[in-house]
């Protein structure tokens, strides 16, 4: 794994996202099995690499247009833990005020543009905020999450032949992990690499190792960079594997065990541990301290979280549309 | 035997491909998996990969090669995930999919299958009904059944119709009703509504999850004396106009129910077509029930205060009925 | 001086981005070639490249794109070279746009600009009137202007806005609709109809091309006693309905009138509306004077049977006069 | 050039094609101009070699998913003169019976997917054809046309990748004409080749000389052949010129003058001519004797178009949807 200037507390951060990542979803999980979550629950196990390292590549004042595999990204923008176990639970305290639930959350002031379902659709949005940086010649970036599913979406193309043409800063980065929900790469496409679509735009495109945190933030911090400095958009492809089913009801069956069990010697957060302990950056002293904090942090949350209300049925939370909409 | 409003959609289906070869499905998940709500489970064993196509991630193309397969006279039936994606395949449905017939005078023989509608906790992106667009639309005919046998019958006469059908199959209804289908090629003719409860007092003219509901306050108005008349239109487009107004004319106050927003819903046109075509019958203001102009919310107390239920229907329905 | 309706659009575009460096335009063929329409003709030239952007042909990339730079603050106005091409970009206005401030609570100042309707013989892909679809979706404001002042002062209220707006701009009134301008910032507030044409006998409820076509029903029936009321809607979403309502409450008999076809029109909802909240004043039942349900026809014969006009308004007007 | 097995009885029947596109085509100008056409007019002067080279690489029961500029194509498949200049003016005897106009045409009795305006929403159905010849078995293939503006649009990506991952025999035809309106090709991809597009669907892309009729013919006769045998689809490119307006209202003034001087000498027509003569197939005798059932051909349209009657304002015309939507 290349080093990349990287300090250690930098590398300790980028350990922290993704172990908050994974334990956030973990316990997640267990709620929805105890029935406390409202809808379904998307997971990110396994590929929280490429979130965090991307979102870790990234200036503070960027903007991300996340996927519904993003956590560790928009953890790394501000959203808090309780934030996000709120939209879960459909509570007023969620950033959707419990007017959408799961993944579909953001906050622009956090430069997280808010996720919607259909697939691909943040990706023009993305272009236009992009756009909006070149105009006002600001050296801001946006990085554009999205799967591999995704890419055969008509807007993926749209916005990404925008963005060539405008030589807009964006970096779009793909989660390539191998399926949509049942739907395996071989059937989503007739190519070996989402990279490979860069060419279709006059855009670099790069493969990288999804699961080396590293790597990923290496590219997109190239990418990023060449971006800021007017060179246009790059497409990013994350090689990785959705670990759970597409969704918690899913027991993704359809996915041989076999791959499965080769990606989980592949684990993110395993490699990146042995690479900071092999550094001496982690030991088990600090490995021990994170995990106490993290599962303090989760567990504030969850409290959080449950404590806090549902909103009101009716009154000005139906009713601020209406305002919204009055002349 | 009484079967779930799922199943009745799954053996229309599977009756269906095993009669009509040139009868095929394709859609995101249908094969493998048997489609989100495993509608099609099974159906890529029995029927094979050729026509049970599990297709890349492109509601748009999906329409749009099930058109051009509906050109050369088969009959492809499109399962969208879920009805709120259908607006990325809008184009394909109301420039090319709707007005082609009329155009050119060739068959379009296709069915899309929607699954909308909320009661299910699955907010904005995952609740929506969206027929209002496509009852504007001519040249689509809209079917929205409420019961397993319609479910069944009208999939039926959807897939051997020659034009498009877009088919409302409403996702809380797939388990939670249940009821009897007729053996065989029991087809329920598109275009027919149905009285499912005659009464004296209020029509109410509804359709889909809403029947159900509707039904609910009629029971719950019994005691008082109120006697509501239930309409299930079970076709949308074109509307059972002879239907609809049998029963005002007898009633003389109507109200329409449905689960998408009530402005610019269906149930404005059929209020519409009631203060012109049934102004002398009417005896009260026509009055909708329906959900507010907001997006569907998430949460279970914002859906519930959203979406119209037997409640708020005997409310209005009450209040038609002393007016 | 009485300019145009397209000069009034060009004034109102111009002084906006005069006034607001945050506005800017996007769409295609509207910086070298001014437009299909011309009306961005000029812009290029003083506001530069980075304001009127010329774009690939991609509709729902374009106006994604508007959603986002308006996520930042800025205040995007994108041409629709069509308004029949507005499908091609649905999802995003109904899924993104539309739902985002209800969503998140963060505003959308994004401008459609949608050149619609018929009367220019372009056949169905080029004279479609889609409003409709989009009054059924919360969180966007319509505004459909029939005169150059409304024009104006309706598409510089639409900039000024905090959420998403669709302007329909008529194509047949550009250059065949001609009247005053107010100097300056003379704003039309969304949410106000106007009454254009005072009268006892019978409120026609109308908008953008029908305007003209009312006002000369009305005066082809003042020579027998027959006193129209036109009132102009020039905002579709939100309806005006105090206005609407005072009408109808003091002629007692109401008809609405649009190009878009009948079935699912807007017109159906006033008239539902109007069903309920205004029952005790009708004196008559609810006219619609509007297109059939077919797709807009090419050859001028049919494109003139299609239309509703003057004449037809008149007919249907006396027939509830004399109800 | 090269001349692929083409008999000369074949190569006249090129030149015939080419030149009756020409010519309808320059008469419908002329009723434009005296107003006698209804609507706006769209010309392919100066591309005809892309249509009449794809059609003329096609076999009979093959099926085409014309554009705009594409006439050549249409006539070739059997749409008359007569019913072309009929759709012109509006007529009962056009192919839509008055109900659209100008170029949206076809029969899909003889292989022509009727032209809608949404650009590039053909290239999908075209596919969905091909899927029907596939799934029956059929030995037949599907050419689908589209623009340099069209490739921007989803419905492009969306087509194209999922014909390639079904492997539908399918060739994609690009009139790369160098504009989309008045949009340059710089405005609308930061590609050089709209060819590399293919890439994206791991399809071969090709790149030919588009005013070349027989290099048009013997690229899509391999993609032909090759989708015949199960190979999957082509993007086959055609390099040229729009010589005139986008429709006969635009001047084009924005086109520079040199572009058209220098694309003039390449007209296919003359091209195609001078190599027929080369070839001592053509000569003036047998190029006069062609001219003069050419314009035979024409102003029998002509006057057959004018004389037919309009559609019916009210009756059955209105009424057949009515029908067709009653249960
Ligand atoms: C336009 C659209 N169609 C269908 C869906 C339903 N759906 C949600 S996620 C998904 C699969 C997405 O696959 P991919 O883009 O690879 O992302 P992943 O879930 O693998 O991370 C599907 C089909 C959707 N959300 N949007
Ligand atoms: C979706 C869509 N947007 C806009 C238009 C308006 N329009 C018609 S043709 C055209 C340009 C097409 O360019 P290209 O695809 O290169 O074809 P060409 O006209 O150059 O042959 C445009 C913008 C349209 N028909 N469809
Ligand atoms: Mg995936
Ligand atoms: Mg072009």
């Amino acid at each position: 794994m290349p080093v990349d200037n990287v300090t250690p507390t930098e590398l300790l951060k980028i350990y922290y996202y993704l172990k908050l990542t994974r334990g956030l979803e973990q316990r997640v999980i267990t709620l929805y099995r105890q029935g406390r979550i409202v809808g379904g629950v998307y997971i990110s196990a396994g590929e929280e690499a490429i979130a965090v390292g991307s979102a870790a590549a990234l200036e503070a004042d960027d903007v991300i247009a996340p996927s519904h595999r993003d956590l560790g990204a928009n953890l790394m923008k501000g959203i808090t833990p309780k934030e996000y176990l709120a939209q879960y639970l459909g509570k007023q305290t969620g950033l959707t005020r419990g007017r959408d639930g799961n993944v579909h959350y953001g906050d622009i002031k956090r430069g997280v543009i808010g996720f919607i379902s259909p697939m691909a659709d943040l990706l023009p949005v993305a272009a236009g905020v992009g756009l909006a940086f070149k105009l006002r010649r600001e050296r801001r970036v946006v990085a554009a999450f999205f799967g591999d599913g995704a890419s055969s979406r008509g807007d993926f193309h749209e916005a990404l032949n925008l963005a060539a043409v405008m030589k807009l800063p964006l970096v779009f980065i793909c989660h390539n992990n191998q399926y949509a929900y049942s739907t395996p790469l071989e059937r989503q496409m007739a190519i070996e690499h989402v990279a490979d679509r860069a060419k279709a735009y006059g855009m670099p495109g790069v493969t990288v190792d999804g699961n080396d945190v590293l790597a990923v933030r290496s590219a997109v911090a190239e990418a990023a960079s060449r971006a800021r400095q007017g060179g246009g958009p790059t497409l990013v492809e994350g090689k990785t594997m959705r670990m759970r089913g597409h969704a918690e009801h899913d027991d993704a069956s359809y996915v041989p065990a076999w791959m499965l069990e080769e990606w989980r010697k592949l684990d993110p957060i395993d490699r990146f541990g042995g690479y900071l302990r092999e550094r001496q950056i982690l030991d088990d002293a600090i490995a021990t301290e994170i995990d106490d904090r993290l599962s303090k942090e989760i567990e504030e949350a969850v409290a959080f979280a449950e404590a806090s209300p549902f909103p009101e049925g009716k009154g000005p939370n139906q009713l601020r549309l209406a305002a919204l909409l009055a002349p | 035997m009484e079967i779930t409003y799922l199943e009745a959609i799954r053996q229309a289906l599977w009756e269906e491909m095993d009669r009509d070869d040139q009868v095929f499905m394709l859609g995101q998940d249908i094969g493998v998996y048997g489609g989100a709500f495993k509608v099609t489970k099974g159906f890529l064993e029995k029927f094979g990969p050729e026509r049970v196509i599990d297709t890349p991630l492109s509601e748009s193309a999906i329409v749009g090669a099930a058109i051009g397969a509906a050109l050369m006279g088969m009959r492809p039936v499109v399962e969208m995930q879920f009805a709120d994606f259908i607006s990325c395949a809008f184009d394909q449905i109301v420039n090319m999919a709707a007005k082609h017939h009329y155009r050119l005078g060739e068959p379009v023989p296709l069915v899309i299958r929607a699954p909308y509608g909320g009661g299910i906790h699955a907010g904005p992106y995952h609740s929506q009904s969206p027929e209002a667009w496509f009852f504007h639309v001519a040249g689509l005919k809209l079917v929205a059944p409420s019961t397993p046998r319609d479910a069944k019958g009208l999939l039926k006469a959807a897939i051997r119709d020659p034009n498009p059908v877009i088919y409302f199959e409403h996702k809380y209804l797939y388990r939670h009703m249940k009821g009897e289908v007729a053996d065989g090629d029991d087809l329920v003719p598109i275009g027919k509504a149905e009285v499912k409860r005659p009464g004296s007092s209020v029509s109410v003219i509804t359709y889909g999850a809403m029947v159900q509901q509707s039904l609910g306050a009629a029971e719950r108005l019994m005691p008082e004396g109120i006697d509501l008349e239930v309409v299930d239109l079970r076709t949308l487009q074109p509307l059972d106009m002879a239907t609809i107004l049998a029963s005002v004319e007898k009633t003389g106050r109507a109200m329409v129910v449905h689960e998408a927003p009530k402005t610019g819903g269906i149930g404005g046109d059929i209020a519409a077509r009631l203060a012109e075509e049934a102004f002398r019958y009417l005896d009260a203001p026509i009055l909708r029930v329906a959900a507010p102009h907001t997006p569907f919310p998430f949460s279970p107390v914002l859906e519930a205060s959203y979406l119209p239920n037997a409640d708020k229907i005997a409310l209005k329905a009450r209040e038609l009925a002393n007016f």
